[in-house]
């Protein structure tokens, strides 16, 4: 079986027979994995090298905790994949970026109005939480729309707070 | 000696006092908020009481409650921890009145060194040295004034202020304007007070601060020096001692004036002053914090003196036990706090549920820690989960020690600082001793170099998860199908080495 | 340096060497038999090799297979911890031929040192005293001769031996034939060899010993002793360092003895020469152990020297960093044996699966554990998971400590000797230092005096579960059914204050 | 509802209303629990006093580990109890005593022979097991029957090894 695993971007592809023998990337990997305990603690061995990691299960694909770094991985096998792509609806257009509250806060100040043009880091929001003023800046270039948030307003966390859209075009 | 001691904080701090109780033979009563009906500190505790919900406000700032349950307990003594009501003045008088002991000086030196224009006023009478700077109170264009008589930069400080809220550095007089409206909003938010003042910022300058001890006989002794330079936004993140900047001499003058310090507001119990060092050596004042301080442990470590249990000594009215000339350092330690927070997206509170931990243990290494599985890490509280400290012959083999128990923490659930501390500590400007308190302005700890690896490896083990769900009919159990001792995936990897054997 | 050593043990003493070589910047490698695949140390290595199945003959006595393993994963060195190959001779002669370094004392060494009658002549030789005894090899009917000369109680051992096996005190001649067969039987089975011998019972006698470091160039010192009197069947249970006995001047004298019988072996590396000290503080030669001991931690902290890198250090050829003149102790330190015992039933191993586990942690407290939740205890290996050691300023506070770390431990699914632990530290002879070898058999430590309570409460969860589980259908969730953020039994608790106020 | 609980032999009445008031032995009870981690692990505050144990469900009942302090608890509510002494057997006469391995082991040495009458503490067994001898004595006076171990088998844990009978009767 083969399966496509996806991280920070980047995409792996393991084979695994039904023996357990296991290729990465083309490459030969000798892994023993075992689960601890029942809070998800593995022992990871990868050509004798030694991993310990967390594994937590999440939508699709797994949490992994490993030395300190945390990663959300997507993972999938081939059948499933191809199932997904045959009914994957058109991807909105890459323009439009929407802002969420990275944590949960009390809007402190919305430093942007729509329709103003912001730069990559400009200040966009500040929340206040665990009593400490947090800035959310802009992670690109764009213009500022659909501003859902207003002072004094209590956000959850991952709640949408505006859009950035693309830069006017000047054609 | 005190039969019963009750605990007026939370977290890792509530354990630490617990456990010199404990040690003392004194029973403990724990108070918790509904936000911490599960924590280590309330089953640590010989006896728990809840004092209201998640917000402080209604829970751990709720003097009138807690002394309340002080005297249904039977409690003859309160220890404040730090936060919460470590520095509030009218709470150590509201215990005085109730008959109950606060553990901590009175509330007349807390009052004194509690606003920082008074506290200045009150320790430059005893010598001791300041920075250049306003009075507080001035207007915004006052202070525009000044700050081009100071030069800049400057430090925009909150009056009442402690634990770098309210304070914002100014480096062009353009800034000055809008960075005084954020202090005193914050100030505002966090004191019920917006009054703040300009200081000189001294530039290349380390944060030192000296741990003094006073009894309630005059006696007045100090434990040398803590470096606490490494800070973000004014938040300490690691502490030291002692510092390499410090000699012999360098010391005896700070204590000498740290005690002064102490002397001038009559202070009782354990307390910290706070300086300023500068390239040359020259010391300013900044500030006295009247409590016991977060990074308590590694002068602990140094000087083999438990502070907390000294402070109980001191408030039973003990005479000190030692004198300054029982006071020798011995070794290096280094503390590094561990917050909730993810370092790789500026420091953002990080919330959710602790859902696997191992912290590490072994030689030369302590823990203070509040966090445990199943806890709820939330938004209510300081950030500051636990303290991982590591001690030393020296400052090389402390610091590879931290290195060491870092890599050994597993925590799982939550973002945090532990990222962050890998890299400081590979940071050769660290690992020298070379900065100062702007460090972590100039200089980003470098991210673990193996990221690629470790992303590789979390590919992987998914892959090997859901192949293994995959053949859950044939391999069942959480050990992955081990049932001759041998899982699926070893004997794969033995047919994989005779493969390449062939 | 090394850039890897293979570690050829496992439990928490391969985790011990695996922090000292990470502290040094140092690859290890971990070995592991069927049983311990799992191992907290094979997951904190760098490396883990696969050698054979659970019995400790078929997989970390293979010194054949470790060897190999260190060749095949470019390992240049091997510790070997103790017991398992530490003390033997033709493993590390096995290691020398395959040019790997045995860290560790040469071959020649250990011969001289394992079998106990030539030690005892090697070193008597140099000037160390002896305990009156016969020869070995004497048959049944001499050695009843032999002891009627000696003089009741007569201590017989196995001349191969150590750890306590094969060794039986005996206090009457028709005792003596029985205790010579299961002598025997135990030695034959432990070390392939029957060869017993007599010793005169230095009665009163405390177990004392000096821990001493070599380094290949010729420089010898100790770091002090450590008294291991409280022991059980010969096997130690609790070890502190200094000894409430030993003086400066007696440690001194004590200390330039063990110097001389290392010396007298040339010996390299750390080892422990082992007194019997009398109630006069006449000192006699017992054995020397050419090895890392259990008890060394107490050392360490009461030194500052980390003996495990100073072994590493010295295996790679360096000189010793340190004269005698360097070594100060300061302070106390205790260390009480974990072991998975039933202490409530004559110490009967208790076996099972670790279901829940909090280590103590915070000031003076150190752990050197092998144990995790899902953690198999067998009855393949040691009984021994863990190691709790205490520092304090003086022993009063290191007792204390110990005590309320015992108290904080929580282990469940085996039973440990943690009950029998915190009896000890509230037995007055044991806080007075008033103890000798024997003390365990005259005197039994307190059992829990609140057991009665204990009882009630376990009575009570158990009957709070069941209800619980009754109500399942409204109150769902581990957490009680709390929706509210208060639980179905803490309202009930409200109710319940109302009506007595009522 | 009304519950049964017994430890080491000791019975504990405990009553708990459906709204979770609890008396114990009569005795009014203000108690707080809750189940802190997956493990196993709670916090019980008794009228303030705080307790954390560790809980292992058993057959029937609770293994509770409390201070370093193990407690086997046999609980059952009270209709359960009814229901079960009306069909409980006769029990086995008190004079026959089985003798269990309390751990498993090796048997190096059988120290009697059936028929034997053995006094309290008198050795019948040394088991080996974690390299040390471990002797296994009489728990009080009787004659030996029923010897089912010999020297050189390995052994189970709570594997019968031979039964203690009633001294004979001098009548």
């Amino acid at each position: 079986m083969k399966y496509i695993a996806q991280v920070d971007g980047i995409t792996y592809e393991i084979e695994i027979t039904p023996e357990g023998v296991i290729t990465m990337d083309g490459e030969p990997v000798e892994a023993d994995l075992l689960q601890v305990d029942p809070l998800g603690l593995h022992s990871l061995l990868i050509n004798h090298q030694s991993y310990e990691l967390v594994v937590e299960e999440q939508q699709r694909g797994y949490r992994v905790t490993l030395g300190g770094n945390a990663f959300s991985v997507d993972v999938a096998d081939e059948r499933q994949l191809r199932m997904e792509s045959s009914r994957a609806d058109v991807s909105a257009g890459d323009g439009d970026l929407p802002i969420h509250a990275p944590i949960p806060g009390l809007v402190v100040k919305v430093m942007v109005t729509e329709g103003q043009t912001v730069a990559l880091n400009d200040p966009l929001v500040i929340l206040e939480a665990m009593k400490m003023e947090n800035e959310i800046r802009a992670p690109r270039e764009g213009v500022v729309r659909n501003i859902s948030v207003q002072v004094g307003q209590s956000v959850e966390g991952n709640a949408p707070m505006m859009v950035l859209g693309p830069l006017e075009q000047e054609d | 000696m005190f039969q019963k001691i009750l605990i007026a904080n939370r977290g890792e701090i509530a354990l630490r006092i617990i456990r010199a109780c404990q040690e003392r033979g004194i029973k403990t009563v724990a108070v918790y908020s509904d936000a911490d009906r599960s924590a280590l500190y309330v089953r640590y505790a010989d006896e728990a009481y809840h004092i209201g919900p998640a917000p402080a406000s209604e829970s751990y700032l709720r003097g009138d409650k807690i002394i309340e349950v002080a005297r249904q307990a039977g409690a003859e003594a309160i220890h404040p921890g730090y936060g919460f009501l470590a520095e509030n003045a009218d709470f150590a008088a509201a215990c005085r009145d109730a008959g109950v002991v606060f553990i901590g000086p009175t509330p007349e030196a807390i009052r004194l060194m509690g606003d920082k224009v008074t506290a200045r006023a009150t320790v430059a009478a005893a010598g001791v040295p300041l920075i250049p700077g306003t009075p507080a109170g001035l207007s915004d264009d006052e202070l525009l004034a000044a700050a081009e008589e100071i030069g800049y930069p400057v430090l925009v400080k909150a009056s009442a202020g402690g634990g770098g809220k309210g304070m914002r550095m100014v480096f062009q007089p353009e800034e000055l304007k809008s960075s005084l409206a954020a202090a005193r909003r914050e100030a505002l938010k966090a004191f019920g007070d917006d009054t703040v003042y300009l200081e000189k910022v001294v530039e290349g300058a380390r944060h030192i601060e000296i741990q003094v001890l006073a009894d309630a006989h005059g006696n007045v002794i100090h434990l040398g020096e803590r470096e606490c330079s490494i800070q973000r936004r004014h938040q300490k993140l690691v502490e030291e001692s002692p510092s390499v900047v410090v000699d012999e001499d360098l010391r005896q003058r700070m204590g000498a004036v740290a005690v002064a310090a102490a002397r001038a507001v009559n202070y009782v119990s354990a307390g910290t002053v706070e300086f300023l060092v500068d390239k040359d050596g020259n010391f300013y004042f900044l500030e006295m914090n009247t409590r016991l301080q977060v990074e308590h442990p590694v002068t602990e470590l140094v000087t083999g003196v438990d502070i907390v249990k000294e402070m109980i000594s001191i408030a039973d009215g003990r005479k000190l036990r030692f004198t300054q000339d029982d006071i020798h350092m011995k070794g290096w330690a280094i503390e590094a706090r561990i917050t909730a927070e993810d370092p790789d997206n500026n420091f953002m509170p990080s919330t959710g549920k602790i859902v696997a931990l191992r912290e590490p243990t072994g030689p030369g290494i302590r823990i203070e820690s509040g966090v445990y599985v199943g806890m709820e890490v939330g938004l209510y509280y300081d950030p500051m989960i636990a303290k991982l400290i590591a001690y030393g012959e020296n400052r090389a083999e402390a610091i590879l020690r931290l290195r060491r128990a870092l890599t050994e923490y597993r925590i799982a659930g939550v973002k945090t600082s532990i990222p962050f501390h890998l890299g400081l500590v590979d940071t050769p400007r660290f690992q020298w001793g070379q900065f100062d308190t702007r460090f972590l302005e100039t200089h980003t700890p470098p991210v673990t170099d193996d990221i690629g690896e470790k992303r590789r490896i979390a590919a992987l083990i998914s892959a090997m998860l859901l192949h293994q769900r995959g053949q859950q009919a044939v391999t069942l159990g959480h050990d992955g199908g081990r049932k001759d001792g041998v899982s699926v995936w070893r004997k794969a990897a033995l047919l994989n080495g005779l493969r390449r054997l062939v």
